[in-house]
């Protein structure tokens, strides 16, 4: 039999027919899957957008009046009157004219007596330049606004686009730390696993609660510590699974063969084992950001939220009760259908992603 | 099995070890510092120095974690801090509501979404399993934090099926009048994930051969569903419930916080609030011991269930 | 006794609600709002105020009032015979009558060390001879036997108080729930829990505690005869009240249940579903239960449909004060150089104080405009104290001062370097609705504003070892006097009271001073002054003051808020 | 169906008795992911006569399970499709339009199944006294008390020994052989008028193949039932049955008596199917495959070929009283195990030769070797590779011998990393051992080594999962000749393979060590192939070796009781096998 062939080698690209391919195609046909897909598409998209400052840049803009109501259920708001600044100023104006005093000095100090008097003056002439026109505010909104009249459109763009941010960032710390320590705790086994295993059990016997409002003490407030946090308290469910496929995988013939010739610990740990047990891993990211989105809400009601400056979908929840209580069902509505849908979408992709790349569904 | 137990409690301490490290650490770390609440409005060094001395706060760490390590080796952790109560009757007085809300949620969340989840099963690919999986997908996507404020709005003020909020002391009266309304919302935001996660695994299991076997005998569907695949998809069933129990704590503490509800949950929040250590160390080593104690009932439930399993 | 002592209806349960929960009930070791409120039932100060009149007046309780020496440093009470302590096991079955010893008991326990006092501030140095009483205690406890000149017990029924300097506050401290008299026998029996074991002379005892959870009192069964006495004023509440109480024994309810609801949501629908029977007004629920006119929303009426409930709404301005302040050693907003000055007047010249009133307060609060509140003694109405809002000024004014804007476009200081302030914060929603406002005012000037969010022991740790650079406070009234308010800004409170650490020698000049001088026109243009230094100095934001809202049901007779006891209960009846 | 042949009018079988069960045309088509139909049986028709075996024998996929899940109705409900026009008859009921009800009361009573895998077909969480009495109260309508006492009596008569202990064993504490006659005796429990047995011995040993075959005889002799006996091995077949259907591609070859077909196969693809397999009495050069018969020419058997250690053999690999031991801990204060897998076997390999390991299951030959690999730790002895001693050498030291020495895996398909191209494997190990200047020129080195082992360079772009067994095989192979080994280590390489295709393996196998010199250690329980393939033979049982010698000397005349145990057991119902003609 011939063995040397003088032709040269045309050789298929390796993809053409790998289990990811295999698998997005299963995916492509699963229409359930797919549209989800699409969803999660289309707010990772707008998420996109709204990071960039394409979209919703200017979210915190008093566009329109304090809780301007939805243009199309305009009537079904609750009605009250909004209190202003310059009628809450005027009342008190009026209320020490007739207590007797007067009102029109600045601070109540004679000149003589305030170190700034001159600057002071002087400030009120070249105040002129700082004088802002403000612009005329909205009495409704497409999907209304907030107590500051911001617009809960541009709001919930940019609180999805945090959420997200926020889900799929603290998703993917917690994987890679329960994926790290997963493998090294299962293919090393011996002391090692001990030790972490024993770090495991310590983790997990610790109420979530006291590990969250002990982390979020040291590090501040804001988006790196809610993912932070978010990692530190969900990396136990990845590395349990992780340690399990290690442990599994790590006896198989594949992994010996590698051994067998010449591949190093780890090269089998992260170059043969880590794809096998991927899309493991792709299931356990997309459970976890859905999970992630949804305890970042509760975390804002908790008061760990991110910052002022930014905004989440959990943020705009926290807001919810108070607001409900004054009829103000909007932004409520608004953040939880938003939400659902995202989520929604993201399970419903899980569950094709688990049927798609799972090997033994063929 | 009872030399496995033994071993089992033996290598808790280990982790009840590793535990008191992880909250001492914490608590130094991150805990505050009680004597600015105990001080009150009188904020001098004094007043300060004063109450950390009382509280034995100005002792070296290792001392500190020795008289922490004496108190777990006792159970006994003092008094609160903040009210001065003994830990142990605190905690003995939040015990059992939290055992009552989170239990029933438990159980009947369980029950529930183990029969909806046994149907759907067995209807699959019908138009009822793929309406159910829908509205649980759904379901599930809407915050906890939703269901309560909106449970609460309609359902108690709106409606007024249920008291607002409230407690008592009369185990009769919590369930028929305090309980249904939390209960309900506690069940109604574990179920629909339960519903699809015990779904899949009743799925799963009635594509193994021997329910193919179980077939060839000639039993009926029913039989099957029920003697054969539920015995076996028990197993995942209670991988999740055990590993569900620390995490229903903080799902219950909402719960406790809009029900009034005396349960643990708002306890901790309270004490960490107020850097109750005491308070704290006493919940976390009670929680980590129960959680422990869950462990090894789940891995004996599982021998119960599974007779492949080795107790090792 | 089968039949109760009490003419309180057994049947008659009271159903409130605090919302944030209580630490426990030794009067000498709780100083939180909500604790005083159920130790203000259980236990009797020697004088308290009168229920109706305004502004709020002492009268005799369990002692008379005390006749006072000329130099005004001893005060001699002395206490109604026939007054006991609700029966407890240390007492071992026996009555236990109130004598003037238990009132010196209670008053020492505040300076005893080892009961780490929040309140021994009040008491520390202000009688002759205790000094060297706590000296020789060290750390350990207080010995209690060992005579001290300035607390005396001269009779059973006497008490004689010598006090080392003037003090025209100090009956008005001993009205205060903390100096209820406690019996000796029940702290010592219960030392190691005395915070859950309230014995106490006053109208109710605790029943059952749930600690942040729920609090029930009943009516003492040996609590004394007391009639209610007050004189109405013109106010036709006071009329209701007089009507429903005049000639009757109190209390009138045989049960109060406290529940502690932290969330507002759960709050007021436990009182819509009348779970509750009084309540404060959540601030997200006063436009639902208000008919507030926007041009002056003080001026409210109950919503119609709560109105033909017939449920009743009293309001009051509360006797407290809500500020921010500046930490005056910082290197960045502290100091007097007219710089320093000009950045802290900026920021405050560009923080919306009627904006947040309209948007949080929904209307109910004033402006704040003088270090003592209306309703405490040493008010100005007439002073102005808070700059105009005028952010354009403000800008205008950091210009002339060198803080130029940097290009980030964002200023910087005059010497070049970066500007950041931190603002200190707590974590609730509400906190998080303030701190927006402050955002926007900061954004206004350009400066960069960075948060410190913490619990709030951490806060106040930091601020002590000069850490932080803002935080806002809220001081009430513990009793009804300027001083208690004063004192906040004098240099020996620094990193005390004094949050601010401001340390001028003119403002310490003369609030020593006002120290000497009873309430009265002279003490007010001191305390004028000292405010001009304050406003000049501007170590504080002055922000506003709460007009408090209550609802009661229907049912409910006899509620009249008062600005200094905080609650009510004794007086209130159910006619359901 | 009879076919008209001169050996039928020798039985004396005057009336046929009339069939059981007769399948007429049947058709049955699945979908696959496209939604296509792809066929799976293509008309069949046979009959199965009341008392009779009919045996179902073909490649793998050639659709024996499939016909025994549509006469049992289980095959899946969705995706797969009969035919409208088939039948299945079964006592003259029509079994593919009966209704639930009448099917549940026929299966198990009536007609019984026994699985092809005990282990997942046997309920895992109920004892296995459990499942039976159920079957019995279900069709029988007796009382448990009843039920039990039959249910012993039922695995007493399956020959499981302590039949009152095994009542209450749960099915994993069972051996697979037993675990086979607990669903052999649910399957009898209610005397089913057909028993269905689907390769009822394909996961077992020789030895306990062997009892399971002559246990279903025997019961169904006492019982007298119809017995549908499929498995894919026909020497066992000839064993047993009493008609044979040949099948291949959802066809029927070959319908004849179990004679017929092994002394006058008529179809080439029966022919082919009769030869692949080595058998212990030859040892041609060269095996036949199916290929050989289906084509045009006729297939002539190559010359046979000598086996045996020649005196001036090179020793390439010298083991010397190696022991291996497993450790095992549970938990941190668990008690220690040890059990000694390997204990003082020595051997030595030639160049060029082929040292043959047989031996039960556990016994310690895949254990060896691992060893001889360092993919296991040796607790004594010796292995000198070339001389040296390999157990002794440093991780760096080992880095060019363990190139030399290359291990085949058991299972094709999971010793290849499924997640690698074809081209990944077969070039990693060139990478790591610094074999070829760049990519381009290891992939084409792979794509030579592909063309060697058979298989087109087009494979190399694509995944394991996309081949048959042999050709994985084949990959497994050609990774191991991209390193150059000296010796190669086949760990029951051709097991789990068809007959055909583990003709062309065991070829290829043949020509790389004419080829390339290349030396084997060749690991498999199963004796004539082991024979085919050895020049010595070494025995092992329970870790230690047994036996060791020349092949043929060996195999003629074992020494060791067990030896001889094993060449018994090997299946030799039909002793004068067809043998192809020489032309
Ligand atoms: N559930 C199924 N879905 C799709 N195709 C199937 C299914 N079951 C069997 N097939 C196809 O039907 C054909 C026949 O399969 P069958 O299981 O009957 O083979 P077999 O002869 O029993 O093989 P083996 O000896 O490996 O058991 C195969 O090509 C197989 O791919
Ligand atoms: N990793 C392991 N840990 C402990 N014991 C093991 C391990 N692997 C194998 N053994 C034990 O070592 C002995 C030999 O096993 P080995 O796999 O070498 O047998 P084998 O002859 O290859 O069997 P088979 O024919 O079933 O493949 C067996 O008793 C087995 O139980
Ligand atoms: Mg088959
Ligand atoms: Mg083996």
């Amino acid at each position: 039999m011939p063995s040397s062939n003088p032709l040269p080698l045309t050789v298929a690209p390796p993809s053409h027919n790998s289990l990811a391919r295999q698998g997005w195609r299963r995916l492509r046909r699963d229409r359930i899957g797919f549209g989800s897909l699409c969803i999660v598409a289309l707010y990772l998209l707008l998420a996109m957008a709204a990071w960039s400052g394409l979209l919703a840049r200017h979210w915190q803009d008093e566009v329109a009046k304090p809780f301007a109501p939805p243009t199309l259920f305009a009537n079904l708001g609750p009605q009250h009157v909004e209190l202003n600044a310059a009628d809450i100023d005027a009342a008190n104006q009026r209320r020490r004219a007739a207590a007797g005093s007067d009102s029109s000095a600045a601070t109540g100090l004679d000149a003589s007596e305030d170190p700034l008097a001159a600057d002071m003056a002087a400030a009120q002439q070249q105040a002129a330049q700082y004088h802002s026109e403000e612009a005329p505010k909205a009495d409704t909104l497409p999907l209304g606004a907030d107590q500051r009249g911001r617009d809960i459109r541009q709001k919930v763009l940019q609180g999805t686009a945090t959420s997200l941010l926020v889900g799929l960032s603290g998703a993917l710390l917690a994987l890679t730390i329960g994926t790290v320590l997963g493998a090294l705790s299962g293919y090393f086994g011996g002391l090692l696993d001990d030790l972490l295993m024993w770090g495991y059990s310590v983790f997990t016997s610790v109420p979530d609660m006291l590990l969250l409002l002990a982390f979020a003490a040291v590090s501040g407030r804001g988006i790196g510590t809610v993912v932070v946090v978010m990692a530190l308290t969900s990396w136990t469910g990845s590395y349990r699974l992780m340690r399990a496929e290690f442990l599994k995988h790590k006896s198989r013939e594949y992994v010996r063969a590698a051994d067998a010739i010449g591949a190093s610990h780890g090269r089998r740990m992260f170059h043969h084992i880590l794809p096998n047990v991927s899309h493991l891993l792709l299931v356990q990211f997309s459970m976890l950001t859905v999970a992630l989105i949804k305890y970042e809400a509760i975390l804002s009601f908790l008061g760990f939220g991110v910052g002022i400056t930014q905004v989440s979908l959990g943020a705009m929840l926290a807001e919810a009760p108070a607001e409900l209580l004054q009829g103000y069902w909007w932004q409520m509505l608004t953040v939880t259908v938003v939400m659902s849908v995202l989520v929604t979408a993201f399970s419903l992709l899980t569950d094709s992603l688990r049927d798609a790349l799972d090997p033994k569904v063929k | 099995m009872l030399a496995f137990i033994i071993r089992r409690v033996a290598q808790m301490v280990p982790t009840l070890f590793g535990v008191m490290l992880l909250l001492f650490v914490l608590f130094n770390w991150v805990g505050g510092d009680p004597s600015y609440i105990l001080a009150g409005k009188n904020l001098s060094p004094e007043a300060l120095a004063n109450i950390r001395h009382q509280l034995g706060l100005d002792l070296s760490l290792p001392q500190q974690f020795v008289i922490f390590v004496k108190q777990v080796l006792t159970l006994d952790f003092g008094t609160s801090w903040s009210t001065q109560q003994p830990v142990t009757s605190i905690l003995h007085s939040r015990i059992g509501p939290s055992l009552l809300l989170t239990g029933s949620i438990l159980l009947l969340g369980t029950v529930l979404a183990v029969v909806i989840a046994a149907l759907v099963a067995y209807l699959r690919g019908s138009l009822t399993d793929r309406l159910v999986t829908l509205i649980s997908t759904c379901a599930m996507s809407v915050s906890g934090l939703v269901y309560i404020i909106a449970g609460q709005y309609w359902l108690a003020h709106k409606a007024g099926l249920f008291p607002i909020m409230g407690w008592s002391d009369r185990i009769a009266e919590n369930l028929l009048y305090y309980l249904p309304l939390p209960l309900l919302l506690g069940v109604v935001v574990g179920l629909a994930p339960d519903i699809r996660f015990y779904r899949s695994c009743f799925v799963e299991e009635m594509n193994h051969d021997y329910v193919r076997t179980a077939r060839a005998k000639g039993l009926s569907e029913p039989v099957i569903m029920l003697k054969h695949v539920l015995r076996n998809a028990m197993i995942p069933v209670v991988t999740s419930l055990m590993m569900s129990l620390p995490y229903l704590m903080m799902g219950a503490m909402l719960l406790e916080t809009f029900f009034s509800i005396p349960g643990m949950g708002k306890e901790v929040v309270m004490a960490v609030d107020r850097s109750d250590f005491p308070v704290i160390k006493a919940i976390t080593i009670y929680i980590a011991l129960a959680t422990m104690l869950f462990n090894l009932l789940a891995d004996i439930v599982y021998k119960l269930i599974d007779p492949r399993v080795e107790l090792s | 006794t089968l039949l109760p002592a009490t003419a309180a209806d057994m049947n008659k349960v009271l159903h409130v609600a605090m919302n944030a929960p209580e630490t426990g009930f030794d009067p000498a070791k709780v100083s939180d709002l909500y604790s005083s409120a159920i130790n203000e039932n259980i236990y009797d100060p020697l004088v308290s105020y009168d229920y109706l009149a305004r502004p709020a007046k002492l009268v005799a309780n369990t002692s008379t009032l005390p006749s006072v020496s000329v130099d005004g440093k001893v005060y001699t009470f002395h206490i109604k015979p026939g007054i006991y302590f609700a029966d407890d096991a240390a007492f071992k079955g026996k009555k236990r009558e109130l004598t003037a010893a238990d009132y010196a008991y209670s008053i020492k326990r505040h300076l005893d060390p080892t009961v780490r006092s929040p309140w021994s501030f009040l008491v520390d140095g202000r009688f002759v001879g205790a000094d060297e009483l706590v000296k020789a205690a060290g750390k350990g406890a207080l010995n209690y036997d060992t005579p001290v000149e300035g607390i005396k017990v001269v009779d059973k029924y006497t008490l004689q108080l010598t006090l080392t300097e003037t003090n025209f506050n100090f009956l008005s401290i001993l009205a205060m729930p903390a100096f209820g008299a406690v019996a000796r026998e029940v702290i010592e029996a219960n030392r190691d829990n005395t915070n859950a074991h309230p014995v106490g002379t006053g109208p109710y005892l605790l029943k059952e505690w749930k600690p942040g959870s729920k609090i029930v009192l009943e009516a003492n069964p040996g609590y004394r005869k007391v009639v209610f006495d007050s004189v109405p004023g013109n106010d036709p509440v006071d009329r209701a009240v007089v009507k429903a109480l005049q000639g009757k024994t109190l209390p009138r309810v045989g049960r109060v249940e406290v529940a502690i609801i932290e969330e507002e949501q759960p709050l007021w629908l436990s009182f819509l579903n009348r779970q509750l029977d009084v309540s404060g007004i959540p601030q997200a629920a006063l436009q639902d239960a208000l008919v507030i006119n926007p041009k002056n929303p003080l001026d409210v009426k109950l919503a119609d449909k709560y109105a033909r409930q017939g449920m009743q709404l009293q309001r009051q301005q509360m006797p407290e004060v809500n500020f921010h302040f500046f930490n005056m050693q910082d290197p960045v907003v502290g100091g007097d150089s007219k710089d320093k000055i000009a950045l802290r007047r900026a920021i405050a010249m560009a923080f919306p104080v009627n904006e947040t009133i309209a948007a949080i307060r929904r209307g109910q609060a004033v402006p704040m405009n003088y270090i003592v509140p209306a309703g405490v003694a040493g008010h100005n109405p007439a002073f102005r104290g808070a700059p105009k809002y005028d952010p354009a000024a403000a800008n205008a004014l950091l210009d002339r001062f060198g803080y130029r804007i940097g290009e980030d476009g964002y200023r910087i200081r005059p010497d070049g370097k970066p500007l950041a302030v931190e603002l200190a914060s707590g974590t609730t929603a509400l906190n998080k609705q303030w701190n927006e406002y402050w955002q926007q005012a900061f954004d206004k000037l350009k400066i960069h504003l960075n948060f410190k969010l913490g619990k709030w022991n951490e806060l106040a740790k930091a601020n002590q070892q000069g850490k932080l650079q803002m935080w806002g406070m809220a001081w009430g009234a513990d009793y009804p006097d300027g001083e208690n308010f004063m004192q906040l800004l004098y240099s020996k409170n620094a990193g005390d009271s004094n949050a601010a650490d401001f340390k001028n020698a003119d403002y310490d000049r003369l609030f020593e001073a006002s120290l000497k001088l009873p309430d009265g026109p002279e003490r007010n243009k001191l305390y004028d002054a000292m405010n001009k230094i304050v406003v000049a100095q501007q170590p504080w934001i002055f922000g506003d003051i709460r007009v408090r809202s209550t609802l009661a049901q229907p049912y409910v007779k006899g509620l009249k808020l008062h600005p200094l006891l905080n609650t009510s209960w004794r007086y209130l009846d159910l006619q359901k | 169906m009879k076919t008209d042949t001169g050996l039928e009018s020798d039985i004396v079988t005057p009336q046929p008795p009339p069939p059981l069960l007769s399948v007429r045309n049947l058709r049955v088509s699945f979908h696959d992911e496209h939604g296509h139909c792809v066929p799976a049986l293509k008309g069949i028709s046979f009959d199965i006569p009341a008392g009779r075996t009919v045996a179902l024998v073909g490649e793998s996929g050639s659709g024996k399970s499939v016909t025994a899940m549509a006469i049992t109705r289980l095959l899946p409900a969705h995706g797969c499709q009969i035919d409208a026009g088939s039948e299945i008859l079964f006592a003259g009921r029509n079994l593919l339009t009966a209704s639930r009800r009448e099917l549940r009361q026929l299966r198990g009573a009536d007609i019984a199944m026994v699985f092809q895998d005990p282990m997942t077909s046997l309920n895992p969480v109920y004892t296995v006294g459990e499942q039976i009495i159920e079957t019995l109260m279900l069709h029988t309508r007796v009382g448990r008390k009843a039920a039990y006492q039959r249910a012993v009596a039922l695995l007493k008569e399956v020959g499981l020994p302590t039949p009152d202990l095994k009542m209450s064993s749960y099915p994993h504490q069972l051996s697979g052989g037993q675990q086979q006659r607990v669903m052999i005796a649910m399957a009898i429990a209610c005397e089913p008028k057909l028993l269905i047995a689907d390769e009822p011995t394909t996961a077992l040993d020789v030895t306990i193949q062997q009892q399971i075959l002559q246990l279903l005889a025997s019961l169904q002799k006492k019982h007298g039932m119809a017995v549908l006996f499929i498995s894919h091995d026909l020497e066992l077949v000839g064993q047993f049955a009493d008609e044979v259907v040949v099948m291949h591609h959802g066809t029927i070859r070959e319908h004849a008596p179990v004679r017929q077909i092994f002394e006058a196969p008529q179809d080439v693809y029966t022919k082919a199917l009769l030869c692949c397999r080595p058998h212990l009495s030859r040892r041609p050069a060269r095996l036949p495959v199916i290929k050989d018969f289906l084509g045009e020419a006729s297939y002539c058997e190559p010359p046979q070929r000598q086996r045996g250690y020649l005196p001036d053999d090179e020793v390439i690999l010298e083991v010397q009283n190696l022991s291996v031991e497993y450790h095992s801990r549970h938990g941190w204060f668990g008690k220690k195990h040890c059990c000694q897998a390997v204990q003082d076997v020595s051997f030595k390999l030639m160049r060029g030769r082929t040292l043959g390991i047989v031996g039960e299951s556990g016994s310690g030959k895949t254990t060896l070797g691992m060893t001889l690999m360092r993919l296991q730790a040796a607790s004594a002895g010796r292995v000198l590779f070339a001389g040296h001693d390999m157990l002794a050498m440093s991780p760096r030291q080992l880095g060019d011998y363990k190139r030399r020495i290359q291990i085949v895996f058991q299972n094709p398909y999971a010793s290849l990393n499924p997640r690698f191209s074809v081209a990944q494997i077969l070039t990693e190990p060139m990478l790591l051992h610094g074999i070829g200047r760049d990519r381009a020129e290891r992939l084409q080195l792979a794509g030579n080594w592909l063309e060697r082992v058979g298989l087109s360079h087009q494979a190399l772009g694509k995944y394991p999962h996309e081949f048959s067994g042999g050709q994985r095989q084949r990959i497994a192979i050609a990774r191991c000749l991209t390193m150059h080994p000296d010796i190669l280590i086949c760990d029951e390489s051709v097991s789990a393979l068809d007959v055909s295709v583990q003709a062309q393996v065991l070829n290829l196998l043949q020509e790389l060590q004419d080829e390339l010199g290349l030396s084997y250690l060749f690991i498999s329980h199963d004796l004539a192939v082991v024979k085919h393939l050895s020049d010595q033979v070494l025995v092992m049982q329970h870790g230690r070796c047994v036996e060791q010698g020349d092949a043929d000397t060996l195999y003629a005349k074992p020494q060791h009781p067990y030896t001889r145990q094993l060449l018994e057991a090997i299946p030799q119902s039909w002793p004068h096998n067809f043998k192809p003609q020489v032309a």
